[in-house]
């Protein structure tokens, strides 16, 4: 059966190489062209442990892991429970172990009816005999099952020289050997049993991507002159990615002593006039609190990524959830407007990122981009011409509003105005000095306890949402306008429900979905127009608590339009899979 | 003929200390020490944390930040980091310094980041009126110390002096004269500088504070050698005598010269363009 | 004009010893058994600069500050402007000012038509006069007022001698000289023009407290055993309440370095087995966001009071708002369930602190009390008998759920159960040892990252939310059952909602208010059979950004009863009045 | 006989260090401490804050916490001040206690608190891959200092002389005999006892770490006097040698006995039944 879409696991311990494995055969895939969507998974030990990962390859784009996997590589049996929930099997999927290994029974959670197709191979023993060390196991693997499954085979090996061209050649060559080393098992003494076989046709290289360095690239791209941030799981890649590059081009980077002074340092550098950002994940966005309110008083633009992990607390530092909504709209105490923009893909990283800036530089105000550990993590295939200056060029070079010379007599830097923007000064400047403070101000920034001043600053920071609104539309809807099922998602759940809507669709069910990309200030306007067509609308997330449920409700009176909706939402860990979605719209079809 | 004069670093607000606080006293010696340096006040930018002290700014006629408590190092830092051409001065109380604020200052001193940290130092939360600080004396009470305050008192001095900030100095408001030099000399210093001032809070401790901080203080003598860190935390006891001047003073390369390595080192391996960027994620 | 009930402003500033003034009245009102409700008002200096207090009394209980001012008193004119919002006048207000003080005609805003009832009266004089400087002025001024309006005098004179006696005898005399020396000139020099009298039946005396005060006495009164905290205005006075008090009863205070080490060390000492407390402001609360999700994944109760002042950031620290409610129930990452309850004024704040003892313990939750400035620093009469064991012994002696002998074998922590309550052992409890975590965890408090695991315990910690809910009713409402027009408010703005619905029934409007006290879970059930018989339903909130109305849509869907939603939401500054209340009715009982 | 052995101080988990993490050593130091000073387990709270450092009182069978990044100190001062019966291990790595938990250890020195807090010091950020560290020497590259580290390492001896920390000392994890013996008098020390635990991260810092501080560190002469303050500055100066041993020590009042000085006098003004406090409200 030869497919053009194949999604293939691989679990075992730390130990076992299998991240290096999975990492060189998404590279080959990319290098022929394919579409690819890579996940790993790790235990808790730093060295060792269990690890796995998952890579989907595909002719055509992909937007989700794909539910199931068609072939399972297992190093190592007894690591194998701990992914029970993250790597699910077809029923006629295709197991590959080391025949060395034992198969601890009773713990493993695969059904018998599972087993059909399921191979032994003396991994171990061929790597031994072909390098003189079983070290080597993980490259012999990819060397059977690239063959056994007809995966890129020649690019893999294209992808070792391209890979350790710094180390020796005799590196080079022992993997090579490897590789072939494994072929040849299958060429010479197997008889393969299943009928997968994945078929396609090269194209141009891909780019690969995760979520993290989509957003570090956004940033740079967007113009970031000055970054500060503190290391947390998963969002440390931006910080080490922007370390890495931006003193390349005079920008400072500086890793602070916790959240609380990261905020504060992007805030000063932001009142010095320069692009400020920092990330961090959910534990660090509650230490940011009160510097996000700061920014918002101080009508100060900056950039704060969370890629949010599963909570409370510290959680589950690896995992994904969206459970951090709320938070980024409300945590900060007082009425502190700000804005909260979700990815939800991993080109969509760079894209929100850009827009992220774009809005708070124009706005003078703090953007939250609310990405998560999915999305974050996971390799993804990118469109390089999505990065064209065409696209984003418009907003990279939008400026904060500064004074003229005219505004600069008797200058106010909270001058009322319509928007709520009034021109900004910074140190440099002369005749711009004013002072900028947390407390309530006047509009020359003086320090003022008049009810009447709170009353009219706290409309002026709140009319920037009226203007954004009005700048702003929904553009994300997948599925035909005319379905009377709608489904509103948002964030990393887009992959899962983009797939499903299209299956749902395909079986006859009409289902349109709604991803909005700006969350907050929420576009009431088009999102009434989304609804007014629907009957019944599912409200999908990944947070036990289902704030996007009442996020949404808060805005949109459904029962007003005759609405009725199902929220669906779950505890987070493991992403959303396409079945899952497809079954709650059968249900939901089923309503009258 | 100097182009700038005290009345050009003086904001159109007017001071609400109580009659006869010591804050006014230590503005009284930016205010001086700034003509005396005679900085453009469009590129200096004070930065204050919350408490009576952190009203500090507003009465600036430079660039003015007032943020919220505790935090007046890590904005300092970013004002500072983003463009090296401004004069930073942070300033802020002992409670905004060393209690909630405490875990900033030494980062901000192993660093050393090139600015200037003014603690107005009075032993008592004045904004909030009356409250124990990690300064107020052992025993006396306050309000949140009804029987006496518990908890040894702080050693800002020898702790700053572990902290390896490259200046660290004493200052009492009341002796503006003395105060104006060593805060010019804090200024010019390249790295991060640390001014501990003695600024009486006449209403929560008492105009006895003046005396107080009159009779312990002296004026560290001339032949006094501020270069040997041993010796400056030995001389800083806080017990005998609380000494003004500058206690301790290093050179050493200032972060944003290390950063300026960091810079060239990156440069070596390639500037792309940005779109050239997207390279790092070819296979 | 004989009325049992008046309000009395008194503007001046910090020199002219108006605090004290205004103390020494209300407390002669309250020791002839009036009932008070007094607010106090500054600008920003420490010492000088403006102050006023507006003093309620009556011979009944009163549940606001009143509208307008029946008496204005003024020592010093300058200092009037900035009380403008909170000192309103009634059309016939009696005003009395020091003759020798200038009026600055042009700043004024009082209007022409108001100041017909106006004495000048020489108050620095006759104090110079009788005692030989002007410093007694404030007394001088207590003496006109309590004679010419016919305030408690003789109790004044009584208040004098208590208030002072641990002074000299000297000090005594010469302010009851000053009282008489005021009284004097009124009774022998002077034609009162105005018929405004204060006329009551003198009652056995009240008691008096802010808020702050009846909280601290409240968590005191619950058990508390353990305290740790920050200064922050308005709350401080908490901390220093309890600190006077609770080491006499062997407790422990301590004033830690931030709000972040306070809420841990109260996790600590709860942790311990101690009943604990801390209490903050907004910029307090935005720190210890991390540390109550760490409170709700460990399970530990904790009770965390928020008097709410303006915000965002610094904000106005002296003044009310009701801008916190979202960050309470939403403010930490992670889906992490607290509870939140509003005390709606000042026997209440005892009330809701005692109950939020009673839910921490109980259901191993942290409990946030959502006060505000307005509640906190004000000073009201309460009911003495309030505080009888019969109503509040049940939640003071109910404990947490201690591990028994049998369940201490093989000792589960978390262990599952329908309402979410596991026993919790504590140190010193031998086999009760666990390791308990902010990370997740399983039943034993192990760590864990296993999808299912969190899916589990994610579901059992909100198990508490379904218990808690048949644990408790809605138990506050005005007004007749059968109005059609409802009001929903929460904390503070409960007075004057409860004096406009009886004017507005009063007036033929029927009206019913529904004051939620515990916010957080919402008790969905009680509040559908409250909507159920309405069919305009005005939110009244102090916060712009309406986020109370945000909250309850997203829990009733309003449309689906046929109700309509009326939105009232004010930045705040001053307190609601019950006049803008009372408007608002109108206004809606005009909707069809 | 001894009641409880180190077997009773296991808990059921295995520990999932690194193959030759230095934390191995300190674990198995304090079991050995606990079982030197017979402390019953019940009676034990184990706090610890986040890195692979923080994962140790996850393998004490003693009461245990394992809170937040960096909160170590207060949730351990909470513990103890709660019920002193028990005794409190405040455990954590360089970065929790060091950078963002930096704030609170001034405090709990300064206040006496009676803790032990031991800080796993390996230079570096273990738990999230290897990013630099406030002991993280100069010019070394971690994974967010690509081009070398900046930033002048942060003397933890020297300022906990500073902060008045009534006990400070220095182990290395390898050597198990020495620290078992520091940990105990830590333990038995009455006030805030630091212990600075050279503990390396071979994954992030490389096995090399082991060398490096076996080659810098000499254990104290026994003629050492540890209770001259500047002269244990002096001696903690971190260049030429780590010391390893007690380096400070003095003997003052903790909080609680300061606080039963207050409870004293709050009792001698009166103890009202709890309903009788509300003579406070009377008029
Ligand atoms: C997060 C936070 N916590 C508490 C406060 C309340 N607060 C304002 S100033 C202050 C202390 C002031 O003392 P200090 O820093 O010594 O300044 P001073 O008024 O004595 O000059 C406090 C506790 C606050 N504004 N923010
Ligand atoms: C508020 C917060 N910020 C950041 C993190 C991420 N984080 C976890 S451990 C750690 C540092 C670990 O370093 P260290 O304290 O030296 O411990 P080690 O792993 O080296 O023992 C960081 C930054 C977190 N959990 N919480
Ligand atoms: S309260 Fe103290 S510190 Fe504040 S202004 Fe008055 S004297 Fe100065
Ligand atoms: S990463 Fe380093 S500190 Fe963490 S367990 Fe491994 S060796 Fe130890
Ligand atoms: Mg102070
Ligand atoms: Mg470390």
């Amino acid at each position: 059966m030869a497919r053009n879409n194949i999604v293939l696991g691989i679990a075992g311990s730390g130990g076992d190489g299998i991240i290096t494995a999975g990492d060189l055969l998404m590279k080959a895939a990319s290098h022929d062209g394919l579409f690819v969507f890579m996940m790993k998974s790790f235990g808790p030990q730093i060295r060792g442990g269990e690890s796995s990962i998952r890579l989907r390859m595909s002719e055509n784009p992909v937007a989700t892991q794909g539910d199931k996997l068609d072939i399972l590589v297992v190093l190592n049996w007894k690591d194998f429970p701990r992914f029970k929930l993250e790597l699910l099997l077809e029923d006629d999927v295709v197991i590959v172990s080391d025949s060395a290994d034992k198969f601890p029974e009773e713990d493993i959670p695969i059904e018998k009816s599972k087993m059909k197709n399921w191979y032994k191979i003396p991994m171990a023993e061929i790597a031994q005999e072909s390098s003189g060390t079983t070290q080597s196991k993980n490259i012999v693997m990819l060397g059977i099952i690239a063959e056994l499954f007809n995966l890129p085979k020649e690019a893999l090996k294209e992808i070792i020289k391209i890979r350790f061209a710094k180390k020796s050649q005799e590196v080079i060559d022992s993997n090579i050997n490897a590789i072939n080393a494994g072929q040849n098992y299958i060429k010479n003494s197997f008889t393969k049993k299943d009928s997968l076989e994945f078929a396609y046709e090269k194209q141009t290289p891909k780019l690969v991507m995760e979520g993290n360095e989509a957003i570090a690239y956004g940033a740079m791209y967007a113009g970031l002159d000055f970054f500060a941030g503190y290391p947390i799981t998963p969002s440390s890649e931006i910080m080490q990615w922007i370390g890495r590059f931006l003193p390349k081009y005079g920008g400072t980077i500086i890793q602070m002593e916790d959240e609380i002074a990261s905020i504060n340092a992007i805030i000063g550098a932001s009142f010095a006039g320069k692009k400020s950002m920092t990330a961090t994940s959910g534990p660090g966005i509650s230490l940011m609190n009160e510097g996000l309110g700061l920014a918002s008083i101080t009508e100060l633009p900056i950039v704060v990524i969370n890629v949010q992990r599963g909570g409370p607390s510290t959680g589950l530092p690896t995992k994904t959830e969206q459970s951090d909504l709320m938070q980024a709209i409300w945590g900060s105490h007082g009425d502190s407007p700000k804005v909260v923009i979700a990815p939800s893909d991993v080109e969509d990283c760079f894209d929100s990122t850009v827009l992220a800036f774009y809005i708070a530089e124009k706005y003078q105000i703090p953007v939250i981009v609310l990405s998560d550990g999915f999305i974050g993590t996971r390799k993804e295939s990118v469109d390089p011409t999505r990065f064209k200056d065409e696209h984003y060029g418009f907003k990279k070079t939008n400026q904060r509003l500064t004074p003229t010379k005219i505004e600069l007599v008797d200058y106010k830097r909270f001058k009322y105005s319509i928007d709520g923007i009034s021109p900004v000064s910074y140190p440099g400047i002369e005749g711009g000095e004013h002072q900028t403070a947390g407390i309530e101000h006047d509009e020359y920034g003086r320090p003022s306890s008049d009810v009447d001043v709170h009353r009219d600053m706290t409309i002026k920071r709140h009319a920037k949402f009226k203007a954004i609104k009005e700048e702003f539309n929904f553009d994300r809807f997948y599925g035909p306008d005319d379905a009377e099922i709608g489904i509103v998602a948002w964030g990393s759940t887009k992959g899962a429900v983009k797939e499903a809507v299209m299956k749902a669709n395909a079986s006859g069910i009409k289902v349109q979905a709604i991803i909005p990309q700006i969350i907050y200030p929420f576009l009431v306007k088009p999102f009434i127009n989304f609804i007014k067509t629907k009957k019944n609308i599912m409200i999908v997330e990944m947070a036990y608590s289902g704030p996007f449920a009442k996020y949404l409700k808060g805005f949109i009176d459904f029962g007003k339009y005759g609405v009725k909706t199902f929220p669906y939402r779950i505890p987070g860990g493991a992403p959303f899979t396409v079945e899952e979605i497809l079954n709650k719209i059968k249900e939901v079809a089923k309503e009258k | 003929m100097n182009k700038y004069t005290v009345k050009d670093y003086k904001s159109s607000a007017k001071p609400i200390w109580c009659p006869g606080c010591g804050d006014y006293g230590v503005l009284n010696s930016l205010y001086k020490a700034f003509e005396q340096l005679q900085i453009p006040p469009h590129k200096a930018a004070v930065i204050s944390g919350i408490g009576c002290s952190g009203r500090l700014s507003g009465y600036m006629n430079t660039y003015g930040f007032n943020g919220v408590h505790g935090r007046v190092l890590p904005v300092a830092t970013g004002v500072k980091m983003a463009n090296l051409e401004n004069t930073v001065i942070a300033v802020g109380g002992d409670g905004d310094g060393f209690s909630i604020g405490g875990g900033h200052i030494m980062h901000a001193a192993r660093k050393n980041i090139d600015i200037t940290y003014i603690v107005m130092d009075n032993g008592i939360y004045g904004l909030t009126k009356g409250q124990a600080s990690p300064t107020t004396p052992l025993g006396i009470p306050t309000k949140t110390t009804y029987y006496g305050n518990v908890g040894t008192t702080f050693n800002p001095i020898r702790t700053l002096i572990a902290y390896k900030a490259s200046f660290v100095a004493r200052i009492f408001s009341a002796n503006i004269k003395h105060s104006v030099d060593i805060i010019a000399q804090a200024i010019e210093h390249k790295g991060f500088s640390f001014i501990n001032a003695l600024s009486p809070c006449v209403t929560f401790r008492g105009k006895d504070q003046y005396d107080y901080f009159r009779n312990k203080s002296m004026i560290i003598p001339d032949d006094y050698d501020p270069t040997d860190e041993v010796k400056a935390f030995d001389y800083a006891n806080n017990e005998d005598t609380l000494e003004l001047g500058i206690i301790y003073k290093q050179n050493r390369p200032t972060y944003d010269e290390v950063l300026d390595t960091v810079r060239i080192k990156a440069k070596k391996e390639g500037v792309p363009s940005k779109l050239g960027l997207l390279h790092d994620f070819e296979v």
